[in-house]
């Protein structure tokens, strides 16, 4: 299979999309399924080309293993979601542009892993950022979508300012050769503007602010690949920041903690503050959606850390956190989509006792977080578990603090949604409501599958990664037949599950042998012996976790900040104008002045 | 992994639950002494765990059960991994995040069997029991992160085993005498001894995530709660009292350890949760801190003071 | 009740009963002033839990129903519906002579006058109050029943379940409330 | 002590009380015709009277009427006051205090409940409070028969020698 070929028949079919969708609204959205699956399968065949080099038109592609990899599982969480696609088209106010957007973006994102420039990658990159800017719109909020935008453009402009500097330097755009020959201050602060747009896309501490907003009130239908799939752009970036941009080399001179360079311990130390950040905030959402957003900011944070440690473990888990999260996030997103589908809403308060309900969408759902928590046997176990093992490795005390606080705060906030939409009581209104079609379960199971398979056998997935380690020179993580071996300790996932199997076994065992149990309804419980008809009211949702959450709800709020700031600026503009435009106009005449007089000055002394 | 494995693991199980099951009556002596009561046989709580299988249930549905099962399955596999005394049904798989997480499991089945059964009261418990868990575990993780690092070691009978054959100073809990307290703080949290037991408060919150339990359901849960002490004072036994070399060796100190925590939160008031919460992330979290800087920089403690 | 009856118990209901009789969890429906002889006959003066006695929180969990004094026809209801979330084998017992004969409430507007009417109770306690040493007395006579298989108050309320529910509707209207305070 | 005075006197010239009496130390008992309750409660809150602490009911059958007994207390002061009106007992009609106090609403729910007493203005006053299910005369009027209610409704237990013996409960169907 030819890139050439999937890229050319994805921007076909999103402009095909557009036109059908305007005669048939499901047709359409059938249309991105098949698009999307396309671009799986055809991207699934391309590892045998894997090191073909080639390009259309200005752009130069390279195929690489690292490239396929993250291509592999942005287009899984695109053709995975695009299976709900054709069920939302009646609620959507644009369909056709949707369904155009949505290919256009998958489009755009295969085309940026495989980017050989730095200019295909940026021109595929923005291409990305603007179709699904027009996407988040026709979700729940406009705003959403400026926060985003506001958010990424600041990333794209100051990685845009990165590659220029590395040109002048270099003169060369070429990914794996840009950044040779810089050293210094200028290398710190190439650096730093480079992986800017990456720590934007992942949602790293100060940029955080973009994904609930985005993730929370895009359509139901694009939330899964926000998450799931484009925050996976961020750590790409992240990826060539200390890979084809030697971090470790160049700033091998300079102060170390840990035995890391100092710049690079400040981003790993900044995605542990996204992961306690991300936690803390999860905790106290009311909405599902946002909750699960800042458990992507969590999450973020762990793949940064394991991604930026570029050693043989810690990378590998970080790079292995991405599929495991790609998978988990989506499958929980899309589990919320198929409630909001049946119930019209998000908002954990006004949902209860789904289970009754949707079996299947709660067992995608627990799975789903099963992994999201790290909890064996799911695929988000091993990677933790490598993550936990190379920062125990390296002795970094608080980053392993960080980690753990978000490993065991995601316990807390992943189940608020189990407990609040899918167990407890049925509210009176969802009590006739059906489990979503067969069409809409397909994905879920898959993924639900996939979660369990990365669990049990994370050693297919490992091997991939072994293969990426071995391309950037660093030495693979250790792998034997269903074990993976660490200086630490090693894991054998496939018994662990076996032997959980077994404990299992016994327990369903005596559970049966025992006189069966009489079935009461949900509203037969213990309520001190008083009569409560309202089944509403006996359902414990919101404000969950609130004597925990009243111990920081003081914090500052970072959106709170930004929105001061804001103002601030808008007065500023405000007094400059007032400055130069008021209704004298020998007063703008005297600024002008004496705005030049200085700038003649201060261009005189430099 | 043969069957012979399957077998081991079995009488382990078997063993475990004798034995822990006889301490705990023992303890419900030591706690009625405590209060100046006679107190219940030795082995009251055989009684009560099998006159509450004996019982009728009432189920609120298949996640009721499907949690109960998982809970009591997951803590069982646990349990399988734990090395006793240097002896493990499956040798090599006792690493400390394996065993913590898959701790999580049984957890996350009772959390989600309980808020099956539709009660208030039990997802009022379940949310205190994960603010609590939240509250002791990240002193305790550091703690034993600082020990990986000392000792390159994620293995639990390794680590024991370290620190065998140098007598009582050997321990962790006196080489690193910071993260020792720090563990065994942590224990009585994790045990859910007062002053942590603010999530099954009976009379509060008519007994948290349990309030729905009756029959099978509430055996199974006293099975559970019989295997989860075994696994958390197993670890902190392991990890700082040096584990056993011999099973009476380690069966004794078991016994002390455990009987140790029994008399602290026989004298001990209730914390609130969001009191729990402050405490543990202000004296015990700080020593933590402290001893892994400790032994990170300095590599005090990892080996002998003397 | 006839206290020789056949005993036709198969070895493992027997065996049953003796961990039933061993392990007495009660829930106390403390509606009366008898809830106060409970604390002495639970703390060190008496200590309950060597006969394998103890509290429990829920109606759930409990084997033993343990009515301490006069019930209104407010409290019957709620004590009828904690019964019936019980699971089986489960006791009653009666506590006080206010559940005998009404006690000095014989002529309330809204006190009833004997408990049997409307649940089966296993055991009554007599007294007013009945001192600590009178209910470990009790509760010691309840164990002989548990053991010997007398105490079937519960298969009694399930094979009369009609007479009981009519007794029931007869002086209570109804048994679940639902009006402004109870939605 | 005058400030009580005062009190006393205040009360006495702006209520015109058919009778008054200090029954207890800080004390009054003010006696009022029915008609003129809602004006005196009224004026008594703006004087400072702020808490309604309880509204209830005696029956005097002998007289046939329904004495109304409304007990408020000042926090400035430290002074109760009991304002009692004798209404007709076969026609027991008040004006409702809900507009004044609005806590009076659940007094006066269940005045009526236990007594009969219908107030005017609160649309709520006739809705069941404590009795949950209710079918007879109001259980507190002292021409109800309680024994003869809980006869009819309570079966009592025959009392005899063989009481003794039993120990079971279930002995008679």
């Amino acid at each position: 299979m030819n890139l050439t070929i999937i890229l050319a028949v994805t921007v076909v079919l999103a402009v095909v999309s557009f036109f059908i969708t305007r005669l048939n609204k499901k047709a359409g959205g059938f249309l991105t399924v098949i698009a999307s699956l396309f671009a799986f399968v055809g991207l699934f065949l391309l590892k045998g080309s894997i090191g073909g080099e080639f390009s259309i038109f200005y752009f130069s592609f390279k195929i690489t293993m690292v490239g396929w990899y993250f291509a592999l599982i942005m287009v899984l969480a695109y053709s995975m979601t695009s299976f709900f696609n054709p069920f939302w088209m009646d609620k959507m106010m644009y369909p056709g542009s949707y369904n155009f957007m949505y290919l256009l973006s998958m489009a755009g994102t295969i085309g940026m892993f495989f980017a050989k420039d730095f200019i295909t990658l940026f021109i595929f990159w923005e291409t990305v950022v603007w179709s699904s800017t027009f996407i988040i719109q026709l979700g729940k909020s406009r705003k959403a979508s400026y926060v985003y935008y506001v958010v990424s453009a600041i990333g794209s402009m100051a990685t845009l300012f990165a590659i220029m500097m590395a040109y002048s330097v270099s003169g060369t755009f070429v990914i794996s050769e840009a950044f040779a020959g810089l050293s210094g201050g200028a290398a710190i602060a190439v650096f730093f503007t480079f992986i800017l747009s990456g720590l934007a896309k992942i949602g790293i501490f100060p940029f955080h602010v973009w994904l609930p907003a985005a993730h929370g009130n895009a359509p139901h239908t694009f939330s899964p690949v926000l998450s799931g799939g484009l925050v996976k752009m961020g750590a790409f970036i992240a990826f060539l920041s200390v890979t084809a941009f030697p971090a470790y080399e160049i700033f091998s001179g300079m102060f170390k903690v840990m035995g890391t360079p100092f710049p690079i311990y400040f981003l790993m130390a900044l995605g542990a503050i996204s992961i306690i950040v991300g936690t803390l905030m999860a905790i106290k959402q009311e909405d599902a959606k946002k909750l699960l957003a800042y458990s992507s900011v969590a999450n973020g944070g762990y793949i940064l850390i394991g991604i930026l440690m570029l050693d043989q473990v810690g990378f590998a888990g970080g790079m292995m956190h991405l599929v495991n999260h790609a998978v988990a996030s989506a499958a929980a997103f899309l589990a919320i989509a198929a409630v909001a589908y049946r119930t019209g809403t998000t908002k954990m308060s006004e949902m209860g006792g789904m289970i009754h309900r949707m079996p299947v969408t709660y067992i995608v759902y627990l799975v789903a977080i099963i992994s999201m928590a790290g909890i064996p046997p799911m695929g988000g176990f091993v990677s933790k578990w490598l993550i936990f093992q190379g920062l125990a490795d390296k002795g970094m005390l608080f980053l392993a603090a960080a980690a753990f606080f978000g490993s065991i705060g995601s316990f807390m906030y992943v189940f608020r949604p189990l407990s609040a939409v899918f167990l407890g009581q049925t509210f009176t209104r969802d009590l006739k409501k059906k489990e979503v079609g067969f069409f809409m379960m397909l994905p879920m199971l898959i993924l639900t599958a996939l979660s369990i398979l990365a669990g049990v056998f994370p050693n297919t997935i490992l091997r991939v990664i072994t293969e990426i380690q071995a391309s950037v020179g660093i030495s693979p993580v250790t792998l034997a037949e269903n074990t993976i071996v660490t200086v630490n300790g090693y894991l054998d996932a496939f018994r662990v599950f076996i032997v959980f199997g077994f404990g299992f076994t016994i327990a369903f065992v005596i559970f049966i042998v025992r006189r069966k149990s009489k079935k009461v309804e949900l509203m037969d419980t213990y309520t001190s012996a008083e009569f409560i008809h309202t089944r509403e009211l006996l359902h414990y949702s919101s404000k969950f976790y609130a004597p925990f959450e009243r111990l920081y709800d003081k914090a500052p709020d970072t959106m709170k900040l930004y929105k001061k700031i804001a103002v601030k600026i808008g007065e500023l503009g405000n007094l400059t104008e007032s400055l130069f435009y008021g209704h004298k106009p020998e007063k703008t005449v005297f600024w002008v002045m004496i705005t030049g007089i200085f700038v003649v000055i201060i261009g005189g002394v430099v | 992994m043969n069957v012979m494995s399957f077998v081991y693991g079995f009488l382990v199980l078997l063993g475990v639950f004798v034995f822990q099951t006889t301490l705990t009556g023992l303890n419900r002596k030591v706690t009625a002494r405590l209060q100046k009561r006679y107190g219940a046989r030795w082995y009251q709580q055989f009684l009560d765990i099998f006159k509450a299988l004996r019982k009728d249930s009432t189920s609120h549905g298949w996640v009721f059960d499907f949690g109960v099962i998982m809970a009591l399955g997951g803590i069982m596999a646990t349990v399988i991994f734990i090395p006793v005394a240097g002896f493990e049904a499956f040798p090599g798989l006792d690493n400390i995040f394996v065993i913590s997480y898959l701790l999580a499991v049984g957890m996350l089945g009772m959390a989600m069997s309980a808020a099956g059964s539709g009660n208030p009261w039990a997802s009022i418990g379940v949310a205190r029991a994960l603010t609590n868990m939240l509250a002791y575990d990240v002193p305790l993780m550091i703690v034993i992160f600082t020990l990986i690092f000392a000792f390159d070691s994620s293995s639990l009978s390794e680590i024991a085993a370290l620190q065998q054959g140098m007598g009582i100073l050997g321990w962790n809990a006196f080489r690193m005498p910071l993260g020792g307290i720090v563990a065994v703080i942590a224990l009585l949290g994790m045990l859910g001894k007062k002053p942590f037991d603010s999530f099954i408060a009976p009379t509060e919150i008519a007994s948290g995530p349990m309030v729905e339990y009756g029959g099978k359901h509430l055996g199974f849960m006293f099975i559970l709660h019989e295997f989860m002490t075994f696994i958390e004072v197993s670890i902190i036994l392991s990890l700082f009292f040096g584990g056993g070399a011999t099973i009476w060796e380690y069966m004794l100190k078991y016994a002390v350890l455990y009987t140790f925590m029994n008399i602290i939160s026989g004298v001990m008031p209730r914390f609130k949760i969001d009191q729990a919460v402050k405490y543990f992330y202000r004296v015990p979290l700080a020593m933590a801190i402290v001893q892994g800087l400790v032994v990170i920089f300095t590599g005090l403690g990892v080996t002998l003071w003397f | 009740m006839v206290l020789d009856e056949k005993d036709n118990r198969n070895v493992w209901e027997k065996i049953g009963d003796y961990f039933s009789a061993n392990s007495i969890w009660m829930k106390w429906y403390c509606t009366g002033c008898g809830a106060i002889e409970l604390p002495p006959t639970m703390t060190s003066r008496y200590d309950m839990e060597r006969l394998g006695m103890g509290p429990m929180a829920t109606p759930r969990q409990a084997d033993v129903l343990l009515i301490t004094g006069y019930l209104s026809t407010k409290t019957l209801r709620r004590v009828i519906y904690s019964y019936e979330q019980m699971n089986s084998p489960r006791f009653i017992v009666a506590f006080g002579s206010c559940t005998i004969n009404g006690g000095i409430y014989y002529d309330s507007y809204a006190t009833i006058g004997r408990l049997d009417k409307y649940l089966p109770v296993d055991l009554y306690i007599a007294g007013c109050m009945p001192r600590p040493e009178v209910v470990m007395n009790g509760f010691n006579e309840l164990i002989k029943m548990i053991k010997k298989g007398q105490a079937k108050g519960w298969k009694h309320y399930q094979e009369n379940y009609e007479w009981y529910k009519k007794n029931q509707l007869d002086s209570l209207g109804e048994v679940i409330i639902k009006d402004e305070f109870h939605e | 002590m005058n400030s009580m005075n005062n009190t006393i006197n205040e009360i006495k010239a702006a209520l015109k009380p058919l009778k008054m009496e200090t029954p207890a130390f800080r004390q009054i008992a003010v006696v009022v015709k029915p008609d003129t309750v809602h004006n005196a409660l009224s004026y008594l809150k703006q004087k400072g009277f702020t808490q309604l602490s309880i509204v209830t009911c005696v029956d005097w059958i002998k007289e046939s009427e329904f004495e109304l007994v409304y007990i408020l207390f000042s926090w400035t002061e430290g002074i109760h006051i009991q304002l009692r009106a004798r209404i007709d007992r076969d026609k027991p009609v008040m004006v409702t205090a809900t507009d004044i106090f609005p806590g009076a609403q659940y007094y006066e729910r269940e005045v009526h409940e236990f007594f009969g007493v219908e107030f005017t203005g609160n649309e709520d006053a006739a809705k069941p409070l404590f009795l949950e299910i209710w079918d007879d005369l109001p259980p507190l009027r002292k021409d109800f028969d309680p024994q003869a209610y809980s006869d009819s409704k309570f079966p009592m237990r025959e009392r005899g020698n063989e009481f003794v013996s039993e120990i079971g409960g279930h002995d008679d169907e």
